[in-house]
């Protein structure tokens, strides 16, 4: 198949791309520099572009076409925050930035209590049930909440019966993180497996050659001027 | 903080969180709830320009006083106003760009995770405590069960790591969240009577 | 009145509520609780001493999460570190930076480490270009700190907040380039990786307990304890419920029925 | 690992290895075995499920970040609930909640996967399927989206207002949806908002929340989930829709080996050199 020059061009941008942020992991270097501030900038643009449709498309467009006060309302907050531009002017912003917080910590509360507290205990199940199997898990699992929450107390010093409890807690914690561990392999792993076919096929190869001659010749001048001195 | 700003920022603070909060749990005045809820996004993208004026201000500064880095800086400034200027006149160039450099540069940059979490591995877990080796042991058994290799050396791996992580973990998890969501409700109520004021600077 | 199947909800908030009260002002009257040491806390004037021997600066972050997430109240703890560390930079005369993420993280950085630079004795080291913004996206971020990192190597480096993705890729850098670093979120998905990556490391609700205690006034300790009170509602509610279903009953389901 | 390189290059050597493990599935092929769970296979039933003329909604709340650990898993879904609209009449609506990133994705796949694949031959769009975009706000957003759609979504990614797309005028809330379902990284979101609604709902889901997931999975809150990368892997299989999920798997099984034995053999090795100094001392 044929390709097209911009076909071309994309698998050899696409490559370099990888090669010049994946150089950081031999060392920080004039490559990795350029793809850094390639990414603030670039990213910049796309959510500033991202960001300004959204509030145009759900704030603007809505408030031009019907009188909806909450709109005008949140427009007016919104800009206020952009009063910080001048330095002199301080309380106006603080205004909007605790609007804005005590929304987010409303919805976080409540949401806390009724899925965390209220909804991580009403699962708990029967320790008298027909199977004996998940009877005993039901008790390890109700074994392992009660010492892991009670190993998060800070005022009563760890001691006497607290004491076995928060170490019971502990141990339960140390393999909760163990298993939190092994199951955040693969997702991590994708990062980079997705890369790969962009570095050994096409005109990727290329790319990925360049880079391991430009990272041998670094190290084999790097070890003759450690020699010399 | 004057004493009048302290108390400004205290009710422009409890006010709409009180309402969302009776809202919630009496069922009353819902929609009114649900449109406030959706004010905060709007808001942080009302706070992007905050962030324009300083990104393009810190760079410009350097990129003019020609400090040491300044290139880098030069290419931060003008990519940013490229791609910024590309979505509004060139649509399809500006799809070219998201598509082959935005996206690629935000999944390489994500990889060091998978590198990284070798190196974490090799360098952190020793095994000094009895804890640490119950660490590793419900790790390894759990990738066993995580990933198809497991299951292809032993159907036994997939039981093990589901069990490991569905009953003694997973309810380790659980005191772990409540304890959180205690936090939660703390520092909530600590920001209704002022005590907490760090999200306006103190 | 109340909406169904939220009757027990609002009796765990409304406890809460009072616990936390009741506890505030019985410090307030003077029976102030003593508190067991966070050590990742303890340790936060090594860290800043560090870069002071070091002659480095002192990294911050607070994470991806932002203050419009229902996940605010963690960036609120973060912040509140972010406060005291910037007082321990003005006391040992180090310079911090603070790599922001958001737009309105600006004002509230620049406001905390100026505030901090203040209560610390030297005001007059601060600069407004501690406070660095890098974009309002993850990688752009990750890839400001790892690069920032590698080049500076400051002495310390932390990250208190609502920490995701970015962590990982910031934390691995540091430890490359020799920082010490603590870190602390009570994201639990991060928490095993920040164990093992930091040198000290606040896990579960510590982050919450820290943000209190750095104002060291005795309501604030008071309101630890109203968490521990609350900690034992909890603790009850999970023996009364295990206990209910053992013995057959749905009460406890029917109550929190949505 | 030799103890005379520096940590530095001992770094270097790991990263080395991977790399080198990861690209060696895409040059010759290595087919390790893999086999397909309960989980995925539920997940496949509880979408073929949905009664006749039933409604879904799906929220995408990938990144660019989770795509490429759920993107093909994702393409698989829409394909299968596409072709389920074409056979039995199930109508779709699709949302996005998190940031701008998942309604890109989401518009590419219908615009670069299920229009040119012919899987929306003989569907109309606002009557079998609708695009609702990104609605900022994330958790106050899946709020909205089964209490009152019309509330949250003013109008759908292409800018048309919500009460003249013709299928959404008997869709309101959660009373009218068959079934729940989200992709993305974070699950406890969506589980304080739509766990305890009583509807199906069903999750593909970045493997490194699975361990979080537990609690929501257990007593039914999520009826079922795909395990990450593994998971789309395997309803691909299902599906028959394959793509580079299915592909990654060799790959991953390698890295975890690599992880398992960076885990262990540095530390049996630690382990047998005190060994043998104690009985060396005790000689």
């Amino acid at each position: 198949m044929e390709m097209t020059e911009l076909e071309i061009f994309t698998q050899l941008l696409t490559a370099s791309l990888i090669i010049m942020v994946w150089s950081f992991l031999y060392r920080e270097n004039v490559f990795y520099r350029i793809a850094e501030h390639l990414a603030i900038g670039s990213f910049f643009g796309y959510i500033l572009y991202m960001s300004l449709k959204t509030l145009y498309d759900k704030t603007l467009v809505p408030l031009a076409a019907t009188w909806a006060p909450d709109l005008v309302l949140v427009t007016i907050i919104g800009i206020l925050m952009w009063t910080r531009l001048v330095p002199k002017l301080v309380w106006p912003s603080r205004i909007s930035i605790s609007v804005l917080a005590g929304i987010s910590m409303a919805v976080a509360v409540t949401g806390a209590v009724s899925g965390q507290i209220i909804g991580q205990i009403r699962p708990m199940g029967s320790w008298a049930g027909q199977d004996l199997m998940t009877n005993v898990n039901n008790i390890i699992s109700a074994v392992a909440a009660f010492t892991s929450l009670a190993f998060f107390t800070y005022t009563k010093e760890h001691k006497g019966v607290l004491r076995v409890v928060s170490r019971i807690g502990r141990t339960f914690i140390m393999v909760c993180f163990g298993a939190i561990l092994g199951t955040f392999l693969m997702g991590n792993l994708a990062f980079s497996i997705g890369q790969i076919p962009s570095l050994v096929t096409g005109y990727g190869v290329y790319v990925s050659v360049a880079g391991i001659i430009l990272i041998m010749a670094d190290l084999i001048l790097s070890k003759r001027k450690m020699e010399r001195s | 903080m004057s004493e009048i700003m302290r108390k400004a920022v205290v009710l422009s603070f409890a006010i709409p969180a009180l309402f969302i909060v009776f809202s919630y749990y009496t069922g009353a005045v819902k929609s009114e709830a649900a449109r406030l809820i959706a004010w905060p996004v709007t808001l942080a993208n009302f706070s992007i320009i905050l962030g324009v004026a300083t990104f393009t201000r810190y760079h410009l500064e350097r990129v003019t006083k020609r400090t040491e880095q300044w290139p880098f800086n030069l290419i931060a400034v003008a990519s940013f106003m490229i791609t910024f200027v590309l979505a509004l006149v060139a649509k399809s160039t500006y799809d070219y760009v998201v598509s082959n450099v935005v996206i690629v540069l935000q999944i390489s940059l994500m990889s060091f995770i998978s590198f990284y979490n070798f190196t974490l591995f090799y360098r952190a877990t020793r095994v000094r405590t009895a804890e640490v080796g119950l660490l590793l042991v419900s790790a390894i058994l759990v990738m066993l069960w995580m990933a198809p290799v497991g299951e292809a050396v032993s159907p036994a791996f997939p039981t093990i790591g589901k069990w490991i992580n569905d009953i003694p973990s997973g309810g380790a998890m659980r005191g772990i969240l409540i304890g959180i969501a205690v936090g939660i409700i703390g520092l909530f109520v600590r920001s209704l009577i002022g005590y907490e004021r760090s999200y306006v600077g103190g | 009145m109340i909406a169904s199947g939220r009757i027990l909800e609002v009796v765990v908030l409304l406890a809460s509520l009072a616990a936390m009260l009741f506890s505030i002002l019985a410090a307030k009257r003077g029976k102030v609780p003593r508190i067991r040491k966070i050590a990742c806390l303890e340790a936060l004037p090594e860290l800043v001493g560090r870069a002071a021997e070091m002659g480095t600066a002192v990294h911050f972050a607070t994470g991806m999460v932002g203050l419009e997430t229902a996940e605010a109240p963690i960036v609120t703890a973060g912040y509140a570190i972010l406060g005291h560390v910037a007082e321990l930079c003005g006391k040992y005369k180090v310079p911090i930076r603070y790599t922001a993420v958001f737009g309105y993280n600006i004002p509230i950085g620049r406001d905390l480490i100026k505030t901090g630079y203040t209560s610390g004795g030297h005001p007059e080291l601060y600069r407004d270009d501690m406070v660095v913004y890098a974009g309002d996206h993850q990688q752009p971020y990750s890839a400001a700190i790892m690069g920032y990192i590698m080049r500076e190597k400051p002495a310390a480096n932390m990250m208190f907040g609502g920490i995701k993705y970015e962590t990982m890729n910031t934390l691995g850098a540091g430890a490359i380039a020799g920082c010490m670093q603590a870190a602390g979120t009570p994201r639990l998905y991060y928490q095993p990786f920040l164990v093992a990556a930091c040198d000290y490391a606040m896990i579960g609700d510590e982050l919450f307990a820290a943000a209190a205690l750095v104002r060291r006034k005795p309501e604030e300790l008071g309101g630890i304890l109203g968490q521990d009170i609350i900690k034992m509602i909890a603790l009850g509610l999970i023996v009364l419920a295990i206990a209910l279903i053992t013995a057959g009953s749905d009460l406890f389901l029917r109550l929190t029925r949505i | 690992m030799s103890p005379k390189l520096s940590p530095l290059n001992q770094d270097r050597l790991i990263f080395i290895v991977y790399i080198l493990l990861i690209a060696l599935p895409s040059l010759l092929v290595v087919g390790l075995p893999l086999p397909v769970t309960s989980l995925a296979k539920s997940f496949h039933s509880t979408i073929e499920g949905v009664r006749d003329r039933g409604v879904v909604l799906w929220v995408t709340d990938q990144t660019f970040g989770t795509w490429v650990e759920l993107g093909s898993g994702e393409i698989a879904i829409y394909k299968h609930l596409f072709s389920l609209a074409q056979r039995r009449g199930i109508r779709l609506v699709f949302a996005t909640t998190y940031n701008a990133d998942g309604a890109v994705l989401s518009a590419s796949i219908v615009q670069d996967h299920i229009i040119p694949g012919g899987f929306a031959k003989g569907l109309k769009y606002g009557e079998n399927w609708v695009q609702l975009g990104w609605l900022p706000g994330w958790e106050a957003s899946l709020r909205g989206l089964v209490t009152d759609i019309h509330k949250v979504a003013r109008a759908d990614y292409f800018g048309t207002p919500i009460e003249k797309i013709p299928m959404m005028k008997d869709i309101t809330s959660v009373k009218d949806i068959d079934l729940l379902g989200h992709s993305g990284y974070y699950i406890d979101e969506y589980g304080r908002q739509w766990g305890g609604l009583g509807k199906p709902w069903v999750v593909s889901i970045s493997a490194t929340t699975v361990a979080m997931a537990k609690p929501w999975f257990e007593k039914g809150i999520v009826t079922t989930y795909l395990n990450g990368q593994r998971g789309c892997a395997e309803y691909e299989a299902l599906t028959g829709y394959r793509g580079l999920a299915t592909s990654a798997m060799d790959a991953q099984s390698l890295g975890h080996l690599l992880a398992i034995a960076i885990l262990i053999v540095p530390n049996a090795l630690y382990l047998a050199r005190k060994g043998l100094r104690r009985s060396n001392s005790t000689r």
